[in-house]
């Protein structure tokens, strides 16, 4: 792999980098601003959120940082190289809006999925999928056929298929939406560890406010028609954040904050 | 007017002329009948039209009629307008086939449907097999063309004189590239295209009368296609609806028709009728018929239609 | 206009392909007759070049290769051959002012098309009254449909001329018997079609019907009914196709008289390829044709109803 | 007349106790699902005897059940022979080379957006022609055995395959194929771990249609030509002469095998898309 | 209709009455017990939220007082009468989990069909459709089809559907599960207004411990496997209902009561 490419991006830290990145999808019905003018630096190790009313560029932000999505302006590179080749060395984790599992796999085989394709040997396999499964909490249920779990579990098991292997950059898009908030709780303290642990850089697009803010080290607020980032806030919130950090002043501050640039947004309508 | 509705055996061509003519001369209709004529293919069983009311009369090979007297359907001669066979095997000269005693190891087209029998009997007269190998010939379900011969897929095919012959050379065959066999030369001809009504029907004074005055008109029919050979040809074309028989053939075809109809006032020669048997209990295994068949012909029609 | 393109791409490779493949399989034909005619031809005799290759017998008789594109009775006519008896057989016949004449393929087409839309209006019926008592009876469910799979396992064209006699028997003649057999083969891809459309809405649809106490019948018109549409366009497509199969079998016994079917079979009797292609040919073209006016059809009925998207 | 009121009387006797087996309480059971269709079945044969011997059918015209079981019996070796030219040598060997072709087909047009968009509508079109004018065609270019029988299901097996194979291998959703992507996935690799899988029930759509095309195709091809055995052979010859209830013994074996080849499918079915909600309970 | 019957439940108040429910559901690896002896009285205009981790059974038995569902032991009346009768006099407004418009069908049209079944004149059918289409602000849609909106847009459609009729007792299922926070709060507004001035009685169900305190007289915490009632809370708060008193002292302390009672059903796991 390009090892002198990743070292040098690791010297500046910058790894993802969108310069005035513009995206429109041409529709029937005349052509579509997705994403318009966007400025982000995201530096390694940073937990970004990203959070705006429904439709205003989100996942394709998170798509076009994957390669799954061609700005039509711009420039973004990821790791000094361009998304594709960043997708071509396997630089990514992606975690869909929804869970996205092969339903004619059982959850272990669907966590192995990317395992096979990556040619990890057959015991490193069965190694790390016990790990996630342990991970996520879903342990014994490795046997089992997607239809066969709850909604909620569905997720859990997508978001171990994106912890297995060892992907520099993880992607989530809303990846706790149909979780209820103790099981929710639960999980955003475990990525929080997971992410103190690993180092891994986090791209994270969610609608809940006080989960936003409370996982990250930066916060991106985007308003639709066209989507565009209003508001970047970096979050002077310690790395180790206990669950009632919920309740200090700065916590309550930075949500009001978010909670003003979304109503802004929404106003803009 | 009486209804009267006859089923070939065949789609509409010369073969049938003797009836297109009538119709169209009028002489159905000079006998107080309202004829209808009913096209055949490969697919339709005339006893099987005859057995469920779909006609009155029908056209059949004998072998083929007998069987359906056996199968319970008592199917009866009532007249016979054609004296001779026609039907024959057409070989390539190029295989060295020069008497029936050459067929052995050779592939062989035979129409089915009742017609093998005869062809049948004439092997076992031979005693040539026909499981195949190298003593034996092998026998193809021959279809109702003449292409296995011309693709030469086999060594000899079945062909009547009046059609599939006449096809072989249309497609630019000349007759001494070829050895034919008639069946009629081999002993072994049955009787073709003869007119049969049910028995039960014809128990009827009223049916009897009307197939009297059917017979009369179709024999006057035949007799003037084949004084007029042309003229007929042109009404068989007439009558043709689906468009695919040509002017040439269909002359041709009258021409060789009128040879096979030549001898026949259209009563039953009985000795043809015991030849046919014979040769068809003679076929070896497997026979169409077991035994002599009784009542299956009768002279009471033909001799009132011809006093 | 890229699909455009790519069948024409695709059309061309074909028939250069098929002007190619005409050099092989008439070669030995076009050899014989040009023997008969005087030519040299290597080797002589028809009897010895029957089991050598006929790509050998190309290369050494290239003199011969334009006559394969122009036989009488090619074992493959070329497709300007077939292109030709086409417009022969339609076009030139309606300019004669002859378009319903015997031997016009507008007038077979039409013999076949009348039984072929008599037999898929009744099997379509019949299909879809099938599919709504399987879908609201469970007995009709669990008895019927192995046997219509089983009814298709049937091959029809030997139960065509019986199916003809037996009607016969009973008095109904006509159109009506080739119909039957028409809509003997497109009542099932109805039945399965229809089946699995009206019970494609999901049991969350279903329930509010059930908070609104909404009678069976008004599930059926309100529910199941519309969600079936697309699937139904998708059966009925190929149950057109089905049917015009069945029509043209439905020809062969009733005396192979007139239709395409009727063409087909007496180009095969008397060896006319070129007539057969050029029928199969027109067979395709109406086929095409129908299940383009269903996909017509298809089109303006969802977008009345939203659906298309 | 008494035995035409019998049948009526069978008749709503089977259709009585069909339905109070499947609004029963084991309406669910292995045992009610296999029994419910046989009582069907042998309500419409008992009816059928009933009618034919009530109104005194011709054997010519169509026998009666007793009849055809009598002809199965006496046939068995013919049966058995014709079985083996027909359906093994001919309908399978065709099923088996043109869906296999239709696959590969299905592959190449899968890979190449250009040849789909071009061979797809001029598929159609030739899935549209009547395999009933082919069949002589074939006959005439493959001979009288069964080489020419397996090239007509060739053809009718053919496109039903590639149109449902081409579909299927489509029929993953953006977001899968999008998961694959982010992995790096090869072709091959995200062929055979997403869109062969995803693709398997359209595919036996296709394979299920075309098992009994199969059989229906080899059958009618050997009515344009076929040496002395054969399914087709001996029902065309048996209608000339007159012998019904062999032609009907023939199309009992006919019904039986193609039958047994969809079921048999069919449950291969079952098992490779078990996860599929049309296959769920 | 059964007026007597009505008047004599107004009398006694308990719309629902749910005495020792138990409902368990066949399937091929077993039976699975989805409700476990549960006892609830709802009462005339009550706001009951039914709150629980996924798979306890919140679906499950609002499906039993719709009659979708046949409770295998204990009884449950509506309105006095078993719930199958209450459905036949139609009694019901549902609203999905998921929005379940049809989509041959345009949003009037949609909103129109329990009206057409229910046999509603032309003339009532157009008023009613305007009225509930403004009540969700979607006036101006009628004639846009399902697929031409957005989520959020889709589901206040649903909830317009359900209230175009009138049904005394409301059922909700998750219905503002795919919204962001602005437009929720927005539409929980909304809700409590025509709540307050119909005087339904209305069955919600949600994962969001603010909305259910929020909207309540009355929570229902549930635990799963087998389903069943933990805690019943009755909402001291009054029926009006800004949107600030989501900052009062009471209502913090009925939401840490939910909590608890939440995380003490997880710990069941
Ligand atoms: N493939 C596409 N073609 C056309 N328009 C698209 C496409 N994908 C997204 N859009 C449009 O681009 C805009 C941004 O969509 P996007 O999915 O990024 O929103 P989002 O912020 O993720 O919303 P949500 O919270 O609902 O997931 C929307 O207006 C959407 O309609
Ligand atoms: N039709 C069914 N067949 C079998 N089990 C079912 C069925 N419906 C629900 N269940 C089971 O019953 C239990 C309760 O399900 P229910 O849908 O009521 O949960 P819920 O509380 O609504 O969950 P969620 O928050 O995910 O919507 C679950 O364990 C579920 O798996
Ligand atoms: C069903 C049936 N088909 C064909 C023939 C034999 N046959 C009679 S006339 C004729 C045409 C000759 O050109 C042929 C082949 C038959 N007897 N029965
Ligand atoms: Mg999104
Ligand atoms: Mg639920």
């Amino acid at each position: 792999m390009n090892i002198e490419t990743t070292t040098q991006a690791d010297a500046t830290k910058a790894v993802v980098e969108a310069r005035n990145l513009d995206l429109v999808f041409p529709t029937n019905d005349g052509p579509v601003q997705a994403l318009k003018d966007v400025n982000l630096t995201i530096n390694k190790g940073d937990f970004v959120s990203f959070i705006g009313p429904s439709g205003c560029g989100k996942t394709t932000f998170l798509r076009v940082m994957a390669a799954l999505e061609q700005p039509t302006g711009g420039e973004i590179t990821v790791n000094g190289m361009s998304p594709d080749e960043a997708r071509r060395q396997r630089a990514y984790g992606y975690v869909f809006q929804a869970s996205g599992l092969y339903p004619w796999r059982n959850i272990a085989r669907n966590i192995k999925l990317p395992l096979e394709i990556m040619g990890y040997s057959k015991a490193e396999q069965d190694k790390r999928v016990n790990e996630v499964l342990e991970l996520v909490e879903l342990s014994g249920f490795g046997g089992k056929y997607p239809w066969q779990l709850s909604g909620g579990m569905q997720q859990r098991a997508s978001i171990a298929r994106a912890l297995a292997f060892d992907a520099d950059i993880l992607l989530m898009d809303e990846p706790f939406g149909a979780l209820d908030e103790i099981v929710r709780d639960h999980l955003n303290e475990q990525l929080l560890k997971l992410w103190a642990r690993t180092n891994k850089t986090i791209g994270f697009v969610t609608h809940s406010i006080p989960e936003a803010v409370y996982l990250s080290t930066k916060i991106v607020v985007m308003s639709p028609r066209p989507g565009r980032i209003t508001d970047v806030i970096e979050s002077p919130l310690p790395k180790e954040r206990p669950l009632d950090i919920r309740d200090s002043p700065e916590f309550i501050e930075i949500a009001h904050r978010v909670r003003e640039g979304l109503r802004a947004g929404h106003s803009d309508d | 007017a009486d209804e009267v509705r006859l089923q070939l055996q065949w789609v509409t061509q010369a073969q049938f002329a003797g009836y297109y003519v009538a119709l169209d001369k009028g002489f159905y209709g000079e006998e107080d009948l309202d004829v209808t004529i009913l096209p055949g293919g490969p697919d339709i069983a005339p006893p099987q039209v005859l057995a469920g009311g779909g006609a009155d009369v029908m056209l059949n090979w004998m072998p083929s009629a007998l069987a359906a007297r056996e199968k319970g359907l008592p199917v009866v001669n009532i007249a016979q307008p054609f004296k001779t066979s026609g039907l024959m095997l057409t070989c390539w000269k190029d295989t060295g086939i020069t008497s029936p005693a050459d067929f052995k190891g050779k592939t062989i087209g035979v129409w089915f449907y009742g017609n093998e029998y005869p062809f049948l009997s004439w092997m076992s007269k031979e005693g040539i097999s026909t499981d195949g190998g190298e003593d034996g010939v092998t026998v193809l379900k021959q279809g109702f063309n003449v292409d296995p011969l011309l693709q030469r897929q086999a060594d000899c095919i079945s062909t009547m004189t009046y059609n599939e012959y006449g096809q072989v050379l249309d497609s630019g065959v000349s007759e001494d590239e070829l050895v034919t066999f008639k069946y009629e030369d081999q002993g072994v001809a049955t009787l073709e295209d003869g007119i049969y009504a049910l028995e039960a029907n014809l128990e009827d004074p009223a049916f009897q009368d009307k197939m009297v005055r059917f017979v009369r008109a179709s024999m006057k029919g035949w007799k003037y296609a084949e004084a007029n050979p042309s003229e007929a040809a042109d009404i068989v074309l007439d009558n043709d609806a689906s468009g695919a028989q040509t002017e040439a053939h269909q002359q041709r075809m009258m021409a060789e028709i009128a040879k096979l109809t030549a001898g026949s006032n259209g009563s039953l020669d009985p000795a043809d009728f015991d030849r046919t048997v014979s040769t068809l209990l003679g076929g070896g295994s497997d026979p169409v018929i077991t035994k002599v068949p009784e009542g299956a012909w009768t002279h009471s029609i033909t001799d009132a239609a011809l006093n | 206009m890229k699909t455009l393109i790519a069948v024409l791409t695709v059309l061309s490779v074909i028939i250069a392909f098929w002007y190619a493949a005409c050099l092989p399989m008439n070669i030995k034909g076009v050899l014989t007759e040009a023997e008969r005619a005087g030519a040299e031809v290597t080797p002589a005799g028809a009897k010895e070049r029957r089991d050598l290759g006929e790509f050998g017998l190309v290369l050494d008789n290239s003199f011969a290769i334009p006559a394969t594109w122009a036989q009488d009775r090619p074992r493959l006519p070329a497709p300007h051959q077939v292109a030709q008896e086409l417009w022969k057989t339609t076009g030139a016949m309606v300019l004669k002012g002859k378009m319903m004449s015997k031997r016009s393929l507008f007038y077979h087409g039409w013999v076949t098309l009348s039984a072929t839309l008599l037999g898929f209006a009744i099997g379509t019926g019949l299909g879809i009254l099938l599919a709504v008592g399987i879908v609201h009876s469970r007995v009709m469910d669990m008895s019927v449909m192995p046997w219509a799979i089983v009814s298709q396992t049937i091959p029809i064209i030997a139960l065509a001329p019986m199916i003809i006699v037996v009607l016969y028997s009973i008095g109904v003649q006509g159109i009506l018997p080739k119909a039957i057999i028409s809509a003997y083969l497109s009542f099932f891809p109805v039945v399965v079609g229809m089946v699995k459309g009206l019970r494609s809405p999901d049991g969350m649809q279903l329930d509010l019907l059930r908070t609104y106490n909404a009678s069976t019948n008004q599930g059926f018109w309100k529910l199941r009914l519309p969600a079936s549409m697309p699937y139904l366009f998708a059966s009925l497509k190929i149950g057109i196709a089905a049917s015009l199969v069945g029509a043209i079998v439905g020809e062969l016994p009733t005396g192979a008289v007139a239709g395409l079917g009727a063409r087909l079979l007496g180009g095969s009797y008397y060896g006319q390829t070129v007539q057969i292609w050029s029928a199969l040919f027109a067979a395709a073209i109406l086929a095409a044709c129908l299940v383009a006016l269903l996909g017509l059809i298809e089109r303006s009925v969802l977008k009345r109803m939203g659906m298309g998207a | 007349m008494i035995l035409v009121i019998l049948a009526v009387l069978v008749w709503c006797g089977g259709w009585w106790l069909n339905s109070r087996l499947a609004n029963g309480s084991h309406a669910a059971t292995r045992e009610v699902q296999l029994l419910v269709p046989v009582i069907f079945g042998f309500t419409l044969v008992m009816v059928w005897q009933l009618l034919v011997r009530g109104l005194m059918v011709p054997l010519v015209i169509l026998p009666a059940p007793t009849d055809i079981a009598s002809a199965f019996g006496a046939n068995l070796s013919k049966l058995w022979e014709d079985f083996l030219q027909t359906f093994v040598k001919g309908a399978l060997s065709g099923y088996v080379i043109g869906c296999s072709a239709a696959f590969l087909m299905a592959i190449v047009m899968d890979r190449s957006d250009f040849l789909r968009r071009g061979l797809l509508p001029v598929g159609n079109f030739v899935a549209a022609l009547p395999i009933v004018g082919t069949a002589p065609i074939l006959v005439m270019w493959f001979g009288f055995d069964w080489h020419s029988k397996a090239a007509v299901v060739v053809v009718m097996v053919f496109f039903p395959v590639l149109v449902n194979t081409v579909a299927g291998l489509r029929e993953t959703s953006a977001m899968q194929r999008d998961l694959m992507q982010t992995y790096a996935a090869s072709y091959w690799q995200s062929f055979f771990k997403l869109r062969l899988p995803a693709a398997l029930p359209f595919i036996f759509n296709g394979l299920k249609i075309s098992t009994t095309l199969a059989l229906v195709g080899a059958i009618v091809a050997e009515f344009f030509g076929s040496p002395t055995v054969g399914m087709g052979f001996r029902i065309s010859t048996s209608v000339g002469q007159l012998a019904l209830d062999m032609v009907w013994a023939e199309i009992v074996v006919a019904a039986l095998a193609g039958s047994l080849f969809y079921g048999v499918v069919a449950m291969v079915e079952k098992s490779l898309t078990f996860w599929h909600p049309s296959q769920r309970r």
